[in-house]
């Protein structure tokens, strides 16, 4: 385990939103808070002002996240946040745009936007967490739901293939994508500030717990028992390098994906247009 | 011009309102369905159960609502309570008024400590599930046994039946014996 | 497979046995509050008879996947909220153009927009007819209560099949989420209709012939019926038109197969109307309350009534005129801000006062409401 | 119930930064904010926690905090703060 | 840029024009008959004054990206047509519920579905005001010519800026496409209307605060204002509530800042209405042919008047009742099955003859057909 | 090139929709008619019945081309062919279900449901003809076309990054999936055989021409001059294999990219389902 | 009753109505955008111009319509042609019904070989374009020279303008070159 | 204007297989589905075709033609059939 550098415990205090009652809505336990500390370190540690980070979400559990901190923040329909985002990146270039958003929100309905981000290469930083399950909505499969796992809509085991959202990422064109597991808080912050600090699409895979529903219809206990199921079945891409394909089978792969410096933002392309246009 | 109506004919009282209260996974829906199931399959009477959902549904104070009546429920959701059974503290807080003047309060006594009425019944219910139903989780049909016992609603036979209805497959001995358990504590209590 | 007979079940399950008492086999859907529990119903027991669930990737691939299903042969349904809802319209364009059945149902909670995920509403009636873009004609139906929702379900299908036509079944997040004792029909309690198959050769067939009643016989996949189906505007053999006289008839077909059977489609409870002088008009949860607060107001000796709409769309402006003759005040109570009222209005006399008895704070109408309400108007 | 792998490989507890008996308890718990997930609890190398009645944590051996930061990062609900900065 | 004041533009173009001057700098959009040629002429134009053009993937996309540049600070626009608008329906119902400005035009073509994409029709006017799900209420412009779709787009930017709120603009095929000598207003020559800023301090903005006029200022994004901005049912501070009065109080001011200055937001043509025994109504590309009969009746010695209407929602009972008070007869043209008759129809007292006069099989109505009904009238 | 196996000349006559006027709307050269030729020597081959086929396609120019054959015909709404298929695959699993569809239609608006099928990995096969642009509204960009490609609606340049649709499918899981042009005939003929019998959801990407938009916007002139084109610039799997990527920029790699038989199919596994539960 | 009004005062028919037609690449829709636009510049006049889009405009005939008047334009739409350019054979069959008894007809004489009546204008525009105006693209343009002169509809000056004022850069003297051989060739033959 | 690398290295045509002044043209045109796009005459290797004055294809070296089926599975309007099968 890397070495954990010194976390302030309070600093997260300053980024609550005044006159919003925390704590939040979320299950005891539920790994979104953790995310949600992770993303604040990371913000005041790149030493951000609030004013320039718009944080866009879709509908679910995760993305009920923006309203508890004191960003510009829009709570969009479900599947739709990177359509907004790409809105608000679009006309304020030099904001920092953060989409956080669940497998569902992400995958499931708003597929087409997640991919179509990936593609244009948009410099917005999107944290996925993925709990593997609709938490919102009460237990339903969802993209990333593996084969054979229970849901209230996989009474009888998932029959449906899962994807990769990393995978997914890379083959759509993002050029930063990486892993992280809300265990090692550590990897996830820093992987949090290296995305926020990409020029480009980024995307942070986080795996979270939904002990509530996936937990629970899975037999894989509650929160605790959860993070440590992803701390036992999680590899860095290091060790991973050195493994075979069944070695890595149920494994989490987690770490820098893919980063590509060289891909010319969206963004900064049309401003080009502009400029050699403009009257 | 107000009263012309309701002056005359008022509306009629005839229902029962039950709530169950308690947290997240204290399986309180579990057990109005049941409950519910069994007024209603004992004839008579028609039932309606409702609940919280969303977000809101979890963590802190879970309830599940019963409305009973010999007449034709119109307005299917609880207005004021006659039963209101408090698994928490937190449960009890919230919902205590919504209880009716004179309704009648049953909490688990292990875990609730501050109670703004004498006038309750208090059984053990979680600490009866582990010491002496062998497992924590069927506090809640404890409670339905004690409520059984406490008021006319169902006979326990027809409660029983669809208790076990809707058990898991094996768990039958330990919700048979959680009911019996629950209703003989709370008959030691009747006043 | 014996059930009991009597079962406490939510509205969201008595949809789910209706729809698989009258033939459901298919269910494409995706999850949303207040209507999930039809999908996870739905994944629990088609496999069980032989039928088929998926969840799609959103509410637009669910409406898709049915009207695919239901052309090759099946009895199809969907079930959303309001977001939902708003996402398929295209696709319900789609089958109404291309005259596929099928059931949408709308577990209705409070909007616009993400709104109230758990709290409900009656303000999707408007859309329900004038969702989708372009002129076309619209079947909504809408039960009261878990009792009524099995065989409202079992009459939304029927309707779907007999007229070749979508339609929705307007649920509410209370009827969608109460639970009440139901007893399940049995086989052949109530009619199931299914579509009409055809006879014609199969080099003589016309997909969308203009007959009599203006619905077209519908084969399944694999009959031996090879067509086009497509959404473009077409002529009764399936290829698309520009030609304004086959443009026309296309539409007419789709307007006039439901107005012409209006009677037929148009369902109303109308009680103590006969000599009502007020009357409450309603639909969906709120028809409980309107019930019991006429019974109050005839007992207190007021000739008071109540009309509850089963269907919604087509609206029976005529019916409603007729039920209504002796009426001089007509309370419209919805949870909305003011749909069904408008619809009122237009089959009235101007000399019958309209209340509209709105309520659309997330909570229903109690009968005291009502009372008060007609205390104001008698 | 604790993450033993985080105790020193020759068994002993790392020594703890401060002298917590001369001042505050090393950690400050937001009983209001927490929510009873046990997590800190749970994954304390230390054990400094027990859990109260309501499964809140209860710094049970504050001595043995060494600040090492890993309750109050995995604190989903920040009720965790420390009071040695 | 000097260009000439006179030029031949589409109506496509045209509205382009207007959107420009209005301040319009974003444009997002999926292409589709007819409209395509908004979004076309905005990537060529957009970038030459700074502004900003994205094809997105798709309508439901498109109509994201202009809330969330709306919300960031700018003047947006897409454009469409029915397949694509009952797709935004979603989205569009997310601008209603967090108040964000924006222009949609919808340039109808024939539906239901695929339909005609490349022929006439108004058959989205009842949509434009339905179409999503829930409670709200809907503004709708529909100019009539290319030469008023300058001012009309102005105006349609003007509302939705004023009242905080998705206008649509609704256009045509017909409109849309065909090309006209249009005269280009000059600098100032049309009031632009920009959005209310807060003057408050950020740690008193109150983001959904009830104004007098129910409008709460707006900030754009990097001003200091932080604030919440969700699709669920909010209170006054941007947070979600389940509170019922909150719930009510949201929903009446979304409804109430469009009905309270209704008189300034319907805006209506009527010709020789004075003293009209007989009168069309009409809107869009008919409104031309409808003023024509109208005139050659007047000519032939008739009482005949016209009505255009350029605010389509909300619909103005009282100003059309009052135009119709010596009418005993009114024509209502439109290219659909029947929309805006029925609004007619509520407006107008009983003892006034409706006389729908539709046309819906892909071509504009004639003067000669609107002349041939006026005989059978008159 | 590969020789060319005897092609009989007027065996789609048999398959044309018997009172549908044929020739297509489609512009004099327009590749797609050279794609359905393909398609329907491939089924002849094939042996498969008229009535066991179902052809589901969008909207645009490439989806108007169910219309003409005598098979089941469903022409859906823009972009989601893929949606209505799954729903026809599913309630007919017996059934030979092919989408044929433009690389707007498929990859723009229909992109969600293109990711989820590969997921599932539903046995459809989904032919995509991709002309850099949307033929249908007139030549506006589509999510294929080239970075600084001319369109309609990228009149100074495309400042957007493409999609490879084949990697994309290979990202969202796919089993089958190859690429051909308009120009190799016999090798696109070969490739949709092999994918229509393969099990599971199989992808044939066709390259092809719209000389009117694309091709004149961006002077590569008529039909004629795009197949010479094609022809210039592909490169066989085989022989790509050999290149690096320098030499690999610009050239379509032509051949079958990825194929695995092992993933099993959706309409299987939950036939599965049903078999172990049914009552 | 029929009659009342339109027996009066008739519609006025004060209106003229062209259309440009011919194959899909012959630039038929930029000549009547070009001519149009010099008619509404000229003054005087209000204009509309219509064309046919979608699938339904690709390919076989092609066509663009140009509606005339001194008075308001209220129907756009061309009914019955005052002035029919037809640059192909099958746009000739098409349209050719569409033309007004005494309506003027213009062909490319080069390209149309079976004109259904004798008095029409035969220039041979594609031919001038390639042997004259070098480059087979200004046909469409020599047939707006052609139009120019056989009718009053607009002025050379003001219709050079508007051509050069849309025609790509460095192609302004082959159209105007265009233009004049047109003009000139037409006047030859105006009768 | 035509494919010239089909042409066999050595420069001479391979040989038809018909003898075409026995019976009908080697190819059947159907004119009314033909659109004139060109592909069949440029992408013959034996230049059979050349363009009419609508441009649509003649058989203008009809003894030239191999049934090598370029033209046919070229040709976006299935107009081509082979007159030998
Ligand atoms: C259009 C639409 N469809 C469905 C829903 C219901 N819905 C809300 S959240 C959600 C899924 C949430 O799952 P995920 O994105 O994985 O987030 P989590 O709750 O697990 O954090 C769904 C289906 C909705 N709000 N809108
Ligand atoms: C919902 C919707 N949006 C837009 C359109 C307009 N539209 C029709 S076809 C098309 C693009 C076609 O491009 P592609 O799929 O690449 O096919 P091609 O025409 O090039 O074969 C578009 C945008 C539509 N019909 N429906
Ligand atoms: S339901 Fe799952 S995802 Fe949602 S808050 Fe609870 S644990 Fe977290
Ligand atoms: S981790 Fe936080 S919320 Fe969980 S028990 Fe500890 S203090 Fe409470
Ligand atoms: S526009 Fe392009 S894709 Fe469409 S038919 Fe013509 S050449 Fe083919
Ligand atoms: S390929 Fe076919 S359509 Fe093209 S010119 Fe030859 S015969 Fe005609």
């Amino acid at each position: 385990m890397a070495t954990v550098e010194k976390q302030k415990s309070d600093v997260m205090l300053n980024y609550l939103r005044p006159r919003k009652k925390f704590p939040s809505v979320w299950c005891p336990g539920c790994g979104n808070g953790i995310v949600m500390g992770a993303f604040i370190r990371a913000v005041d540690k790149l030493g951000y002002s609030k004013d320039d980070i718009a944080m866009v979400s879709g509908i679910g559990c995760t993305s009920r996240m923006p309203v508890y901190m004191d960003f510009n923040s829009l709570h969009t329909t479900h599947g739709r946040a990177l359509a907004f985002a790409t809105g608000v990146k679009f006309a304020q270039p030099d904001m920092k745009v953060v989409v956080i958003t669940g497998d569902g929100d992400a995958l499931a309905i708003g597929g087409n936007h997640f991919i179509h981000a990936c593609r244009r290469n948009i410099d917005i930083t999107t944290i996925l967490i993925n709990n593997y399950i609709y938490g919102m909505t009460g237990g339903q499969g969802s993209p990333t739901t593996p084969g054979g796992s229970y849901s209230t809509t996989t009474p009888y085991g998932n029959v449906e293939k899962h994807f990769e959202p990393c995978h997914l990422a890379i083959g759509a064109g993002a050029s930063f994508v990486g892993r992280a597991t809300v265990y090692h808080y550590p990897q996830l912050e820093k992987m949090i500030m290296q995305a926020l600090e990409h020029k480009g699409f980024s995307l942070v895979e986080v795996i979270s717990n939904c002990h509530t529903y996936f937990g629970r219809l899975n037999r894989q206990g509650d929160a605790t028992a959860m993070l440590r199921f992803f701390k036992e079945r999680s590899v860095t891409t290091a060790r991973a390098k050195n493994m075979t394909a069944e070695e890595l089978e149920n494994k989490y792969v987690i770490g820098n994906l893919h980063e590509d410096n060289e891909k010319t933002e969206f963004c900064d392309e049309y401003q080009k247009v502009v400029d050699a246009h403009k009257a | 011009m107000a009263g012309k109506i309701i002056g005359k004919v008022g509306i009629p009282q005839d229902r029962f309102e039950i709530r169950l209260s308690g947290s997240g996974g204290q399986g309180m829906i579990f057990a109005s369905v049941v409950l519910c199931e069994a007024i209603g399959r004992a004839g008579g009477k028609n039932v309606v159960q409702s609940q919280s959902y969303g977000p809101e549904a979890r963590g802190g104070a879970s309830k599940a609502d019963i409305v009973v009546s010999t007449a034709e429920i119109y307005y299917p959701k609880a207005m004021k309570l006659d039963l209101l059974l408090a698994m928490t503290q937190e449960a009890l807080d919230k919902y205590y008024p919504d209880l009716k003047d004179g309704g009648m309060l049953i909490v688990d006594s292990g875990l609730v400590t501050e109670v703004p009425t004498e006038k309750y019944y208090g059984v053990p219910f979680t600490r009866l599930a582990r010491e002496e139903a062998g497992h924590i989780m069927v506090a809640n049909v404890i409670a339905l046994g004690a409520i059984c016992a406490l008021t006319d609603i169902v006979p326990l036979d027809i409660l029983t039946d669809a208790v076990l209805a809707r058990a898991p497959k094996g768990t039958e001995d330990r919700n048979k014996k959680a009911l019996e358990i629950g209703y003989n504590e709370a008959l030691k209590q009747k006043k | 497979m014996d059930r009991p007979t009597k079962r406490l079940l939510q509205g969201n399950g008595a949809c789910v046995e209706g729809a698989i008492y009258a033939g459901m086999r298919f269910y494409a859907g995706y999850p949303i509050t207040p209507s999930t529990e039809i999908a996870e119903l739905c994944a629990r027991q088609l496999p069980r008879i032989g039928g088929r669930f998926i969840q799609m990737e959103d509410e637009i691939a669910s409406m898709a996947a049915i009207v695919g299903a239901s052309v090759s042969g099946l009895k199809t349904m969907t079930a959303t909220s309001g977001p939902g809802y708003s996402l398929m319209q295209e696709n319900i364009g789609y089958a109404y153009m291309t005259e596929t059945p099928c059931v949408i149902v709308n577990v209705q909670r409070g909007g616009p927009s993400t709104g109230l995920p758990t709290k409900v509403s009656q303000s999707d009636t408007m859309q329900a007819r004038w969702g989708t873009h372009g002129d076309y004609n619209a079947i909504a139906v809408a039960p009261s209560s878990v009792g009524d929702t099995v065989p409202e379900t079992i009459r939304a299908f029927n309707l779907a099949e007999r007229f070749r036509t979508p339609v929705t079944l307007l649920l509410d997040e209370v009827i969608g989420h109460m639970r009440e004792m139901v007893t399940l029909p049995q086989p052949g309690e109530y009619e199931v209709f299914n579509r009409v198959k055809p006879t014609a050769r199969p080099e003589d067939f016309v997909p969308f012939e203009l007959t009599p009643n203006l619905v077209s016989p519908m084969p399944a996949y694999r009959e031996g019926y090879r067509y086009n189906v497509t959404g473009l505007t077409h002529d009764p053999m399936g290829f698309a038109t520009n030609r304004a006289d086959e443009i026309a008839v296309k539409l007419d077909k789709l307007t006039n197969k439901i107005d012409n059977f209006k009677e037929e489609i148009f369902k109303s409870r109308a009680e103590m109307m006969d000599d009502a002088e007020v009357a409450f008009v309603s639909y969906g949860s709120v028809s409980r309350a309107t019930l019991q607060a006429a019974s109050l107001a005839r007992q207190a000796g007021f000739k008071v009534g109540s009309i509850q709409l089963y269907t919604i769309w087509p609206f029976d402006y005529d019916t409603i005129r007729k039920l209504c003759s002796r009426c001089r005040c007509v309370i419209v109570a919805e949870l909305n801000m003011g749909q069904i009222v408008h619809e009122v209005e237009k089959a009235l006399p101007e000399n019958v006062e309209i209340q509209p008895m709105l309520r659309y704070d997330g909570e229903i109408i109690t009968p005291e409401q009502l009372l008060a309400r007609l205390e104001e108007v008698i | 119930m604790t993450d033993t792998d985080r105790v020193d490989a020759s068994g002993a507890r790392p020594k703890s930064k401060y002298d917590y008996s001369q001042g505050p308890p090393p950690l400050n718990i937001n009983l209001s904010w927490c929510k009873a997930c046990n997590l800190c609890i749970a994954l304390c190398p230390q054990q400094v926690f027990e859990p109260d009645r309501d499964g809140k944590p209860v710094q049970a051996r504050p001595d043995n905090c060494t600040q090492c930061t890993i309750c109050w990062v995995h604190c989903p609900d920040f009720a965790i703060t420390s009071n040695y900065k």
